[in-house]
């Protein structure tokens, strides 16, 4: 208690009445508890969860609401748009029948659009952030545990590869990836871009993980109990998996909850350049694209997605702070 | 040349095409100045706009000054906003519209358009004293020069200078210009024929008796050749001053204003060129002093600030970005802006071809033609306001002698009749063909593309939509041997003449050819051949209007494509601006500031 | 008196509850003397002298009772009133050197500083002032060190410095927060000279807390021991040390090695831990702890709260009476379990 | 120092070299041949062959990546097209110019659009990052907890498209975002960019504020902190001179990377708003498939990330004296 601020002596009780409840508690039960109790992060985790609900129950939820994200009902259906393509009831054509409104021009129906777009966007920041995990957690403890000439050129590989300008290396490569991945008089499968987009977001991805794990790891490999494991003759997988790995699930788990919303905005932004998703593949950032095109005459059509986005983006945010929160108190914010 | 931006390598190709192949355009055997003669006599069906009168002028109507439009004013600045930089500079690489209204300001030829009142023009002498003299049933051409005519260095113009223009044009790196003067010159691939003359050859058939006399001798009857001395790629270049492959980073200035600055991309600063003399310019009314012109910016911000009208936008224009369907409303529905917009529908043809090749089943391709939903692709593109619906292969703006016809009841049912379509597949023996549409991959054509799939499946089309790149579009559907059933393209007269359309789009199929349905009968070769020959330009007109109907009704080689309409913004302080019915650009000629 | 504590309570209002810091506490001290507070960690010294200096956060500290120094009753002062005296009538010590001194500023400009802030004098003065009181202090070649930063002094020197920087101003008061704690043995005898040494010189009154009764021993003249929140005995430094009459200064003492005592006789640390001082349990705080209860029972123990006698001179807070006490001080400690 | 600088740089240099070079590898795989581009759609075979020449493109790649090299510091001649003095980035064969003069023509839109934002949000965000740290727990704290958090999460397009819906077009608050150089219209500079600014550190003041919030309040309770508020110093000294002297290696940190990427490519920003940066200048490139011009703005936009760690790692010793050079 040397502290003049009011955090020490209320730390200092937290610590108190925490070596009480600690008493038989594993450290994942004890940030479970402390998660629980942060009720932002409740809150965030609910939005999260509801978004992933939204995007794997997309075709059930269609179902209900009787509509799906491709028919062009404002075409096919007189008196829905005007002659300029704008939906002719206000607000962007919301009614009943259309919950948020039309799109402009197609007039396809933004609620399942947004609802399908989830996925789209979901699906490709879900497998993006996996596969980026994976190779950050290889690349980091392989260069922190190997150390020496390894390391030194892992390091320098990371460098590099933080020091791209990525959205425009990005933008340049799309094309480049495509003619890679399909011959140019084949018919282009929907899910092309979706791969050249996890590809060329993982591209870059990994590195910042890698970098942070492998800094972990250089600091676990001096501890004692990691020494101890060599000196007992324990085998380096059994040190990596058993001592290594478990001490770096918090700054894996922390970063992977940032990463996530980091490349549902990339890949929306991506699609607002115009190398994301193409058409008939509902996806955000598109809807982005047009939004910015019509917002003069139809604001509406840019707020669903803009506060989609935003909702989305700020639970996860809150939700990956309320992670760290839970595993490390000390780090009151 | 009547080129449209994006279409400018496919209509390169037609030119290339036009000289190598067998019906280079123009209307043999008729009286010069007869092709446009008839203009007056049809007015198109749906009339908003006024179809252009172009009509030919004489030495009296040759002599400068421009006329001036009402309220003119002297001086000032003007400033003009577009998207893209000028491709070239060099007027023998000039093809494109904007880049020819921009020739328009820096350079002259012998030939150009006069602009009488709104919508009346006529082809004059601009250099020449008149319209040029033809001899030799067409095959003898003699211009002479106005007095007073120089450079912008004080330098006088010749007729050797004139000589050296087109002969330049013969050079390896001149690529991108027009061809046909060249063509005519030689009568075979005038490359290999003339290598320019700049290893000192020169080409006995252009003559220069004097200083102000030029006669060209063509191997055949060209009697629209005065037509073809307006385009912008024939404006001429300076012998003493020709700086080969460079002369594209900037002209010497014969037209009314000199470059000043030039920072590629972005802006251009034009002033006055001291040595122009506006008595001699029937044509350029060069009326600001100083053109300051900007690019970079897409065309919905230059509606926005057009719209906003503040501060130094007041006296801003644009030559080519009209309203983007997405402020089309805005724009038409603002009683503000009425006396600042400007409407023209464009001068071109636009197809979606049939790769006959492939879609062999004429059923199959009136079905594709009926179910088509053109009233969809019109809202998408922005409503009636930014696309007319035309059933003729003929543009009815700018077809002299224009008939209408609707085979496929697109007045009646715009939205596509499916039942009519699913009817002509059950005849055809294969309910669910498959269609491979190819597509330019920019924003608004897979919109386009959604709507059309949307549309033929219903009629139990199969629709493989297949995007091509932007850059190499062109190159890809002008394969003879391409694996797509479907595509759009566009093509433009080169003057006001219908023979400059159906040879050419029905002309020789080749690769980069501009016979991309690749319908190519011997029938219909010599219906053209026969057409193309007939001295009567009114009964050619006819005869144009009524193969129109024909193709269509015999093969179905195309859908005919919605037809843009521009709408475009000037500030509150520009007076003049005028969309040129030919370019589709607003005319520079015009222009002046607004005290 | 030249520093008087009456009735010192400081509370921290936090979510989990009122912690009751320092409960009930009077002590003074006079000029030219040294008063040794002892007491486990959390005992309420550290919190009992930042209030002297009055750095706690109004905004979470309630602080009540009075703290009269030099006449002048510093409880509820201006923050203008406060900053003059700091570090010029009272200066402080802390404990940890390294992280006491910013690692940005050389020794001498975080020296100069203080000296500017009071004396008003110029940047020269001040630094000729700094490289003056390194020398006192003893830091070897003043002139150079000045400009150094802190990591690059030894942990012995950096406290030198600390000092120095404390005593720049000739202050009245010096309170040394574990002044010697975190350096090693040898060179805390050396800091201990010098502060004494010092004061001999100045006739500074200092505070010296601390947890090590050695350290008291070597220093003080009065010693007062607190126990959550509270002081629990008051004396002078040999009333304390050679009879302590508490149960937890015996606790204490019989924790300390000393070299007097047989080799092997074990030591007896006070036993359990310190209580929370959210909930401070009922009558005497130290109940829970006490070897004795069982001799009073616990009715007694958890009863009316023990007060120290009010009168000056050796006092303790206990139910056990002297005769007790003295009985009990005569038998080993382990016969009583 | 001076051999940390030089160390630093020749390693910066090593990494852009490498850059160019993956970038030059990759980049000439784009099927699209710059030749056939320059030539025009009537192109004879000798023709184009000729402007292979001329671009230099008909030789081995690794000889044209040398060239492109040496040309960097001793200019190079591309026959018919003319001379590109010594900072020689490439020939752009779609504006006919060497893309060094476009780059340079286009980089003051960039720097002003980035070195105002970032003032903006450096100063906004610290400011309000300290004046958190030190009301913890207050409403004002719990304000500006919440617009970070929001701030930092929206997107440019959306908030930015937003912004100029209302307060452009609706409120007429803003004039429409729009570079002039400062020398020719200062008013008309600043009213331009005002809006860019704002969106950008609606963005990223967020970022700062985080920051500069939780390193403040880990200082503050820093003994020396404790230590100059015994000696006397004054509440706003403690917090100018030795809080946020500790709070500013994480945030020169940050801001060091955030300026260096927006330097290098704030593509979004300069699309939403139609500003005429180096990153619509990119963008066009990419359209253009102007390859000379696309791999000078990649070095360009890599240099000024990599400039920026060397400045940061050099800002380091100067913040902290403990931080020792090597």
């Amino acid at each position: 208690m040397t502290t003049p601020t009011s955090t020490a002596p209320a730390v200092d009780a937290t610590s108190v009445t925490e070596t009480q409840e600690a008493v038989g508690r594993s450290p994942g039960q004890l940030m479970w508890l402390r998660f629980r109790r942060d009720r932002t992060g409740v809150i965030s985790a609910i939005i999260v969860i509801f978004f992933f609900l939204v995007a794997i129950l997309a075709p059930v939820i269609a179902a209900v609401y009787g509509k799906n994200p491709y028919t062009l009902y404002g075409q096919d259906i007189p008196g829905l748009l005007n002659d300029y393509g704008y939906p002719v009831a206000p607000n962007g054509g919301i009614s009943s029948e259309y919950w948020f409104g039309l799109e402009p021009s197609l007039g396809r129906d933004v609620f399942t659009q947004l609802v399908y777009g989830i996925r789209t966007s979901l699906g490709i920041a879900v497998v993006a952030t996996i596969i980026m995990t994976v190779l950050g957690i290889v690349i980091g403890i392989v260069a922190g545990y190997a150390g020496g000439k390894t390391d030194y050129f892992v390091g320098r590989v990371i460098d590099l590869t933080l020091s791209f300008p990525q959205t425009l290396f990005i933008i340049a490569f799309m094309p480049v990836v495509d003619s890679i991945l399909v011959a140019s008089n084949e018919e282009p499968p929907v899910w092309l871009r979706a791969v050249s987009l996890t590809i060329m977001l993982t591209a870059f991805g990994w590195a910042g993980l890698a970098r942070l794990l492998r800094g972990q790891v250089l600091s676990l490999r001096t501890r004692e109990f990691v020494e101890a494991a060599k000196v007992t003759g324990a085998s380096p997988a059994r040190i990596v998996f058993k001592e290594l790995l478990p001490n770096l699930w918090t700054p894996i788990l922390i970063q992977s909850t940032l990463l996530l919303p980091a490349m549902v905005t990339a890949e929306a932004g991506l699609s607002f350049l115009g190398v994301g998703m193409g058409e008939l593949v509902p996806d955000w950032g598109r809807m982005f694209l047009r939004a910015t095109q019509v917002y003069r005459n139809d604001i509406t059509y840019l707020i669903f997605p803009g506060v989609a986005l935003l909702v989305f983006v700020v639970a996860f945010n809150l939700l990956g702070d309320s992670i760290r929160d839970a595993f490390d108190p000390k780090i009151k914010r | 040349m009547n080129i449209r931006r994006r279409s400018a390598f496919a209509l390169l190709a037609a030119a290339s095409m036009a000289l190598v192949g067998a019906c280079a355009p123009g209307n043999a055997g008729a009286p010069a100045g007869a092709p446009s003669a008839g203009a007056s006599s049809a007015a198109p069906a749906a009339a908003p706009y006024k179809p252009a009168v172009i009509t030919l002028g004489t030495a009296e109507d040759s002599k400068g000054p421009a006329i001036a439009p009402e309220g003119v004013v002297k001086g000032g600045t003007v400033t003009m906003i577009d998207r893209d930089d000028y491709a070239h500079l060099d007027p023998a690489q000039v093809y494109v519209n904007t880049d020819a209204n921009m020739g328009l300001l820096l350079n002259r030829g012998l030939t150009g358009y006069k602009r009488i009142a709104k919508g009346e023009y006529k082809l004059v002498g601009d250099l020449a004293t008149d319209a040029g003299t033809p001899s030799d049933g067409g095959k003898t051409w003699t211009f002479t020069l106005k007095d007073g005519v120089k450079w912008q260095d004080g330098a006088p113009i010749t007729s050797a200078d004139v000589k050296w223009t087109i002969e330049r044009m013969f050079a390896p790196f001149v690529t991108f210009g027009p061809s046909y003067i060249q063509q005519w010159l030689t009568e075979e691939d005038y490359k290999k024929a003339y290598k320019g003359p700049y290893d000192g050859k020169e080409l006995d058939n252009i003559e220069t008796p004097d200083d102000k006399t030029i006669v060209f001798k063509f191997k055949t009857p060209h009697a629209d050749a005065n037509y073809a001395f307006a385009m912008a790629g024939y404006s001429i270049v300076p012998k003493a001053k020709d700086t080969k492959e460079k002369y594209d980073q900037g002209p010497v200035s014969s037209g009314p204003y000199i470059i000043k600055s030039h920072v590629v991309d972005k802006s251009y600063e034009l002033v006055r060129n001291p040595n122009w003399d506006p008595n001699t310019d029937p044509i350029r009314g060069a009326y600001p002093d100083v053109w300051k012109l900007e690019f970079g910016q897409e065309a919905l911000q230059i509606t926005d600030r057009l719209v906003a009208d503040s501060g130094p936008d007041q006296t801003a224009f644009t030559f080519y970005a009209a309203v983007p369907p997405e402020r089309l409303q805005q724009v038409l529905d603002d009683p503000n802006l009425a006396d600042r917009r400007m409407i023209s529908p464009s001068p071109y043809g636009n197809y979606y071809y049939f790769n006959l090749d492939r879609v062999k089943d004429q059923k199959v391709r009136q079905a594709v033609n009926f179910a088509w939903p053109s009233k969809q692709i019109q809202q998408t593109l922005g409503g009636p306001n930014a696309a007319a619906l035309p059933t003729t292969i003929l543009n009815e703006n700018t077809t002299v002698g224009y008939e209408p016809y609707d085979l496929f009841e697109k007045t009646t049912k715009p939205e596509g009749d499916i039942e009519k379509a699913k009817q002509l597949l059950a005849e055809s023996g294969n309910p669910n063909p498959t269609i491979v549409y190819a597509y330019n991959q920019t924003p608004v054509q897979e919109q386009v593309t959604v709507v059309i799939k949307n549309a033929l499946e219903k009629a139990g089309i199969k629709v493989v939509a297949k995007p091509l790149d932007r850059k190499t579009y062109y190159d890809s559907i002008s394969q003879t041997k391409n694996e797509f059933d479907l595509y759009w393209g566009g093509w433009g007269a080169d003057w006001p003449s219908g023979s400059t359309v159906m040879p050419i789009i029905f002309g020789p199929v080749s690769d980069g050819g501009q016979n991309m349905s690749h319908l190519n009968t011997p029938e219909l070769s010599a219906k053209m051949k026969e057409i193309s020959e007939n001295p009567d330009i009114d009964a050619a007109n006819k005869a144009w209007m009524a193969l129109d109907k024909e193709v269509q009704e015999k093969y179905t080689p195309l859908v005919v494509a919605e037809n843009r309409i521009a709408t475009t913004l000037h500030g509150s302080k520009v007076g003049g601006a005028e969309i040129d019915p030919q370019q589709w650009v607003v005319s520079p000629n015009t222009i002046f500031v607004k005290k | 008196m030249y520093l008087e504590v009456n009735e010192l309570t400081v509370d921290f209002h936090t979510e989990d509850g009122v912690v009751h810091a320092v409960d009930g506490l009077s002590f003074g001290i006079e000029r030219g003397t040294t008063l040794g507070i002892v007491g486990e960690s959390g005992s309420g010294k550290s919190v009992t002298n930042l209030a002297v200096l009055g750095l706690h956060n109004p905004e979470t500290a309630k602080i009540s009772g009075s703290i009269m120094f030099d006449g002048q009753q510093l409880l509820g002062a201006p923050r203008s009133t406060m900053e003059k005296l700091r570090g010029n009538k009272i200066a402080m010590i802390f404990q940890d050197p390294l992280t006491s001194l910013s690692p940005y500023h050389t020794v001498g400009a975080q020296i100069a500083e203080v000296y500017r802030k009071h004396r008003g004098v110029s940047k020269s003065v001040a630094r000729d002032r700094a490289i003056e009181m390194l020398d006192r202090v003893g830091i070897p070649q003043p002139k150079i060190r000045v400009d150094d930063y802190p990591h690059q002094f030894s942990g012995g020197m950096r406290q030198r410095a600390m000092i120095a920087m404390a005593l720049v101003c000739d202050p009245g008061l010096l309170i040394a927060d574990e002044p010697t704690t975190a350096l090693d043995v040898t060179v805390q005898a050396q800091i201990l000279d010098l502060l004494r040494e010092l004061q001999e010189q100045t006739g500074t009154a200092i505070i010296l807390i601390t947890h090590d009764l050695g350290v008291v021993a070597q220093t003080a003249h009065d010693v007062l021991v607190m126990y959550a929140g509270r002081a629990v005995e008051r004396g002078t430094m040999p009333e304390v040390l050679r009879e302590p009459r508490h149960p937890y200064t015996w606790g204490l003492l019989g924790s300390m090695p000393t070299l007097n005592r047989p080799v092997d006789l074990p030591l007896h640390p006070v036993r359990g831990t310190p209580p929370s001082l959210i909930n401070v349990p009922s009558g005497c705080p130290f109940h829970p702890r006490c070897d004795y209860m069982k001799l009073l029972g616990p009715e007694v123990c958890k009863g009316e709260r023990p007060e120290l006698a009010p009168h000056r001179g050796h006092g303790d807070a206990c139910y056990l009476s002297p005769s007790q006490k003295a009985e009990l001080r005569a038998r080993p400690a382990e016969e009583t379990k | 120092m001076l051999r940390f600088l030089i160390r630093r740089t020749l390693a910066a240099a090593v990494i852009l070299m490498i850059i160019s070079a993956v970038t030059f590898l990759l980049f000439y795989a784009i099927p699209a041949d710059p030749a056939r581009l320059a030539c025009g759609k009537v192109c004879p075979p000798e023709t184009l062959a000729q402007a292979r020449h001329n671009l230099g493109i008909d030789k081995p790649l690794m000889v044209q990546f040398v060239s492109w090299v040496v040309a960097i510091f001793v200019g190079r001649d591309y026959e018919g097209l003319g001379h590109c003095p010594a900072p020689c980035l490439g020939y752009s064969f779609v504006n006919r110019q060497p893309v060094f003069d476009t780059i340079i023509d286009r980089l003051p839109a960039t720097l002003a659009l980035t070195v105002g934002a970032a003032v903006i949000f450096l100063l906004f965000g610290v400011a309000t990052g300290v004046i958190a740290a030190l009301r913890q727990g207050k409403a004002l704290d719990k304000i500006a907890s919440v617009s970070s958090l929001i701030g930092a999460s929206v997107q440019i397009y959306f908030v930015g498209t937003l912004l100029m819906y209302f307060f452009v077009y609706q409120l007429h608050v803003f004039a429409q975002p729009k570079y002039i150089p400062i020398t020719e219209d200062p008013v008309g500079w600043f009213s331009g960019l005002l809006l860019p600014w704002i969106v950008l550190a609606i963005i990223f003041t967020a970022n700062y504020t985080r920051m500069t919030r939780s390193t403040m309040v880990e200082t503050l309770s820093e003994d020396y902190v404790r230590t100059a508020r015994a000696k006397g110093m004054s509440g706003a000294s403690v917090v100018l001179r030795f809080a946020l002297r500790g709070t500013l290696t994480p945030i020169v940190t940050i801001f060091g990377v955030d300026l260096g990427t927006l330097i290098g490519g704030a593509i979004i920003t300069e699309t939403t708003f139609g500003l005429q940066g180096l990153g619509r200048l990119s963008l066009n490139a990419v359209n253009n498939s102007d390859l000379p011009l696309l791999m000078a703005v990649v070095l360009v936009a890599a240099a000024a990330i990599v400039v920026m760690n060397v400045v940061v790692d050099a800002l380091y010793a100067v913040i902290d004296p403990r931080v020792r050079l090597s």
